[in-house]
């Protein structure tokens, strides 16, 4: 199992949970981070001063798949994100050792 | 009143009353109804001003509650709900003895609690005694608003609610006794009808003394020039401040007429909420037009400011501008905003709200614009009476402030200020939910 | 109005008309001026009064959407504008009558809808009925005001409004009528002048009443004693609120004066400005003291708090006191606020928004402090009243809470409450993004 | 005036000027002092509905404020107080006289910048020639504040001033001019006492026809014909709003009178007043009734339609109806908003904060119900008189918007309408620590 | 070392922190998240028209143990945050490689 | 590959990000996040009684980067947030499976 974790563009967390939930995705999890890379943020006037502003609103959606699902997804998010301009985000893949489903005490893949 | 179901049988107006028992009262005769009427009307004038003026208190609480950090906000609140509270007592205290006295042409009035006409007795003069003091003292809480906005997010609370008292139960009112309490200025023909020196300059003086003496907010101005805008929390809190202030002004600038018992009065009045008006409009279309050209976006607590600016240039001569001077006058608080906004930064100066420009610079211009439309005035006194103001407000709030500082400390230290002031003094947090 | 342009002309002004058509009015003489005159600022002093307490329904809106947690802010914003629109109708379907005709030194009054005289009629009196009615409204609205910011945050929409009905069309109605609509309280001599008790204490009670059939909101106090304070949503919404009761506060106390006609009254009313405004700053400045040297912080909700208790405090004399007492009387309600909230919460009474330090304690002590100041009143006549008051309003209240409660049940389910009422009961949540 | 102390000596009055110096004066009887009293009395009820009204414009400001988003709320803060201030300049440059001056049963006043008499000068007339131009200029200004709501969070910060621009300074003076300037509906006998139709129809159907030429909000209508809401930011914002327009309304329509100097137009001022709320309150409570019974939930945004839609019914009307039909007008304002703002969704016509239901239907309603209860309306030239400002406003508003939409584009480009107009055009978040 | 990670209901935060305490867990780390899943997003009206919200508040607890710890430390939020009804939540367990705790610069289990 | 997640006081923020910079990261993620741990809440006072407050406000950093450049960063991470008083917060170090970076599908190291 994977926890794949995703920081993109809020503007298409819609679009990604529709395309993941197609390739078979049941559940995840969405926050609200703000972001720094190579998209560097912009130049704000607040009462006549400039500013830089650093940061840059973003989502991160975390979803733990299947070792089988792991790549699909992945691709799928890809797909869904990518508008082709520099500020896209990023996908994390790291392993999972464990997944449990709290109402039922379900583990691993069942879990999920 | 005994009970409120008598009345309607028309028994407990003291008009009826009045008619129903002669002997007590002067035989009712044209003049003596117009006199009465006209008093009526100049108490009403002031009732109504005074609890629009009143309302500026709320005015200030959210504009400045919308231009802080969400960590202190909650102290913003306080500090002005306090503030207003300080200056409703002292200028009962002291105040309205010192302005108006025993001036006699003078620098000061005479020291004593204030007292009024016992209740349910006819007062004489052509107004209600109380309603003047009334009016007069929620000018004196502007007064102390105006500087909680500038020395926001830095100040420890009791030093600064302690200057509030010394401000608004000394200095204001000896300030005021110059000019409205027929001191030494009025003598010499310096005119300010509504305040834009005697409230707003003496404010912004203030402000500005503090705001060097405290010093700017941790962060603001980097130590390579670079400087950081620290963004208010909530604009509509802001807008909704500005409203109250717009709205609140009309009773500043109207019930400075201060009699509007006769077609005359009522018909200036009216020229004054007139003018008022369009000053305003012209501060603000001006500062949204310099920042549209100038910056390329038109930052809304310009604007804001640009209303303010606009309202504070025309109080010191509301009544003789024609439209066209109303807008010109109004328009230049906005420009005023526009350029002194970003130079106060460059000198370090840290005004928090943009009281400086908007109440000591726009009041500095609206009073030397006086002459321009009432030919009573003189720039040269005009010139005279900012000058008086300035000196003697900056020597005087210099040194409450460093009393203050010497004694208990002005300034909350860098944790706490880091924190917020909310979380330290008041415990409250003002959105606790979202921080 | 035709158009609005023949009316410069000056065609359409009455006082006009009258001078052009003698056949239909009286001879004008200086007594007829004098009381026509009378009666417009009779009349304007009840509109004014009146559209100032009616915007206390905002001020009680705010701070109470301040004072709620998030989750439970629409569901305060809906319970506000429904119960002043309850108020609004039930006062004309009931109130009125129940209050004001025929009570004649009894217990209650008629069953009626109120009607007013035709438009474009003369009215009887010395002032106008409608204006009387429109200002009697809107304090029996400030009553149902007082009760929606206690039970907060548990109780379901529907009952409360229909406890909002009962309350506005009969309880406090038949309350009313024991004094002002001169019942059998004001033929003992009882003294209230502008509504400590009858519309604080009586709002009061039903709060308490309520508070307690209700029960806490749960999570507030634990199994072991220990209490978890809930923090309310937002500050400067909360501080808002109080400077606008403040400013309605003038229209509550000035207009119950009643009378606006002559020299006199116009200054007594400003009189009443005048303490109603010293008594407030009372209550905030020691409530703010307190809390500094018991708790070494000052929470600016209880500076809200003592504000306000101070207002309730003069309500029921502002007239008589001299500035000194009005300062202290409204000090009294900052120093009742700052034990009771802590209080209330030992004996596990939960108040969301402390309306009943606010509007129940100080009510009862500005009730019980007529006398010092005022020497047509006595002791034990005013503890009478407020006993009398008292007990009908808890058995009144307690009778319609039982009732909702066994019909359709007033307190929202536990999961429900979790969730918050917005979510479940008005289906749009106050801060969508921010949750 | 040259200082504030001399007047208390009583010389500054108008009134006791006049009685000192009989020279300069009529002779003062029984009937100039009838007539002056009138003449102040009338200036007053413009300017104290003046600024009722003006307070309007914070209603509106917040009302939107808390209806949009949060990444559109600095802009709407903008808009509303860019438009009021171009709507306060337009006025005078042309509005005004357009509407009033010379339109004699025609369809147009005259082009001309207005003037008023000088300061110090009495005025001919039974009220204060500015007071009366005060009062006009606001009702013009809330004309704009209706259309800013609709277009909300999509519309280009310049091309929509310039809209403004054109609405208050030709469009709706002219409308204005066919009625109130006693123009060739005035002569038709049509009836608008306060302006159902002359400012909520006219701010309507510019609202409308600026929605279809905007077109829908990103996302709100999808392409499968579902449609996902976008909730506004604050709901206590717009319950605010909501309180203060209802605040004002009671000088939009009470000073509609336009005259105020007697018992029997106090009295009918006074009920105006009544009606007025009666009415808002049939309102609320009818749309709250509604949405329990159709959807299970109360939702507060409606009930908030519902107080206005309520105002707007009555506003045609205020003076003639009794209780009961106020109420019942209002209600059926509430029903309106219930089922025309599910109604517009289906025909994916995007109107942010609901006013094409409150302004434009609820406008139209009231202004048929008229004869309802005036017998001087005739239904016939009630429903000329509403299609022919139906024509013009769309006709005239459909030429600028077009004009403004070929030259400069109105609508905001996809990406800044993603981003939020805050971060583009006007550089401000409005809750910067909370997005 | 592990990084527990659970996703759960937010009324039971203050009553899973009670639990870990219990067990010896002396730090953890919450934030505010959205989640989807099975437990489908309810049905909103909002000015007469119905919408669906995919995404329903959850709260994420992240907390470092020992390897002796993790499997108590993952009963112990099984217990206090179950309810039994759906959307109780998850927990997923991954491998921590090094801690370090910054005030002391210590690394390892010594840092948790 | 590493993530390495740092939680640290919320004032160090931007001294932490200019440093990491300085070291050759290019990207990084922050979040708002409420911590619990050794440096205990603080007692408050809301309208007369007491309460404790037991969550304090932290700011959480995740960086994935290149297992040559971990070190450096942990170090860089430990170097500018630290104050030496309770409660300066953790750093967490996870294996990378995989990285992408959406707009250009690339992957592994070059994604960073
Ligand atoms: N090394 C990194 N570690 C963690 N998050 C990163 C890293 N690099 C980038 N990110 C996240 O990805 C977002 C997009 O990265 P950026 O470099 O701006 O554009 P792109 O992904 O198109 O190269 C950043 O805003 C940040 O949130
Ligand atoms: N595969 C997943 N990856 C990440 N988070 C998930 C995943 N599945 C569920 N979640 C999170 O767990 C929460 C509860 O899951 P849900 O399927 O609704 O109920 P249950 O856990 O009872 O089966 C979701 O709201 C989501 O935040
Ligand atoms: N075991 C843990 N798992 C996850 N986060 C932790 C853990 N221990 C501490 N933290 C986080 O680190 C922060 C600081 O820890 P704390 O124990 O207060 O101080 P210090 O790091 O100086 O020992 C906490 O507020 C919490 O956010």
């Amino acid at each position: 199992m994977n926890m794949i974790t995703a920081i993109i563009k809020p503007f298409q967390l819609e679009h990604v949970r529709e395309t993941l939930t197609g390739v078979g995705v049941e559940g995840l999890t969405v926050s609200d981070v703000k972001g720094y890379g190579r998209q560097k943020g912009h130049t704000e006037i607040y009462r006549g001063a400039e500013y830089v502003i650093n940061f840059l609103p973003k989502v991160k959606i975390e979803v733990a798949v299947d070792d089988a699902l792991t790549d699909k997804a992945v691709d799928a998010i890809v797909a869904a994100a990518q508008t082709g301009q520099i500020g896209d985000g990023k996908i994390f893949v790291t392993e999972l050792k464990n997944a449990v489903r709290i109402r039922t005490k379900e583990t691993g893949k069942d879990a999920l | 009143m005994s009970n409120r179901l008598l009345l309607s049988a028309g028994l407990a107006s003291g008009a009826v009353l009045a008619m129903a028992l002669p002997a007590h009262a002067q035989e009712v005769t044209a003049e003596s109804v117009k006199t009465e009427a006209a008093f009526v009307f100049n108490t009403l004038l002031f009732l109504m001003g005074g609890f629009l003026v009143m309302f500026m208190a709320a005015g200030f609480a959210m504009l400045e509650a919308g231009l802080v950090r969400s960590k202190n906000v909650s102290m913003q609140c306080l500090k002005n709900i306090g503030l207003y509270s300080i200056a409703g007592i002292m200028y009962w205290v002291l105040g309205y003895s010192l302005m108006y006295s025993g001036v006699d042409g003078g620098f000061i009035g005479s020291f004593a609690a204030y007292s009024w006409p016992a209740a349910g007795s006819a007062n004489e003069g052509s107004y209600s005694v109380g309603s003047d003091w009334f009016f007069q003292m929620v000018f004196c809480a502007t007064t102390a608003s105006i500087v909680s906005g500038t020395v926001a997010e830095r100040i420890k609370l009791w030093p600064f609610l302690i200057f509030v008292a010394v401000l608004t139960g000394l200095i204001y009112p000896i300030a005021g006794s110059w000019k409205w309490g027929a001191g030494w200025l009025d003598g010499m023909g310096f005119l300010d009808f509504a305040g834009s020196t005697l409230v707003h300059s003496v404010g912004g003086w203030a402000a500005l003394t503090g705001a060097i003496i405290l010093g700017a907010r941790k962060g603001k101005y980097g130590a390579d020039g670079k400087m950081t805008p620290l963004p208010g929390s909530s604009i509509p809190l802001a807008t909704l401040g500005t409203f109250i202030l717009w709205l609140g002004w009309f009773g500043f600038n109207g019930g400075s007429q201060l009699a509007f018992g006769d077609n005359i009065n009522a018909s200036d009045v009216s020229r004054i909420f007139i003018n008022t008006n369009l000053a305003a409009c012209g501060g603000v279309i001006v500062s949204m037009l310099l920042m549209q050209a100038i910056y390329k976006k038109v930052d809304v607590t310009m604007a804001l400011n640009g209303a303010l600016a606009g309202l504070v240039s025309i109080t010191a001569e509301p009544l003789t501008p024609d439209p066209l001077m109303a807008i010109l006058i109004g328009s230049v608080g906005g420009v005023i905003v526009v350029f002194v906004v970003p130079l106060l930064d460059k000198l370090k100066i840290d005004d928090v709200v943009g009281a400086i420009p908007v109440h000591l610079m726009a009041g500095i211009w609206g009073t030397l614009a006086v002459p321009l439309t009432n030919s009573d005035g003189s720039f040269l006194t005009q010139i005279i009476g900012v000058t008086a103001y300035a000196a003697f407000t900056i020597v005087a709030s210099a040194i409450v402030w460093f009393v203050l500082k010497a004694t208990m400390g002005i300034r909350a230290s860098e944790d706490v200020e880091a924190l917020g002031l909310d979380k330290v003094e008041v415990g409250v947090e003002a959105y606790p939910e979202f921080a």
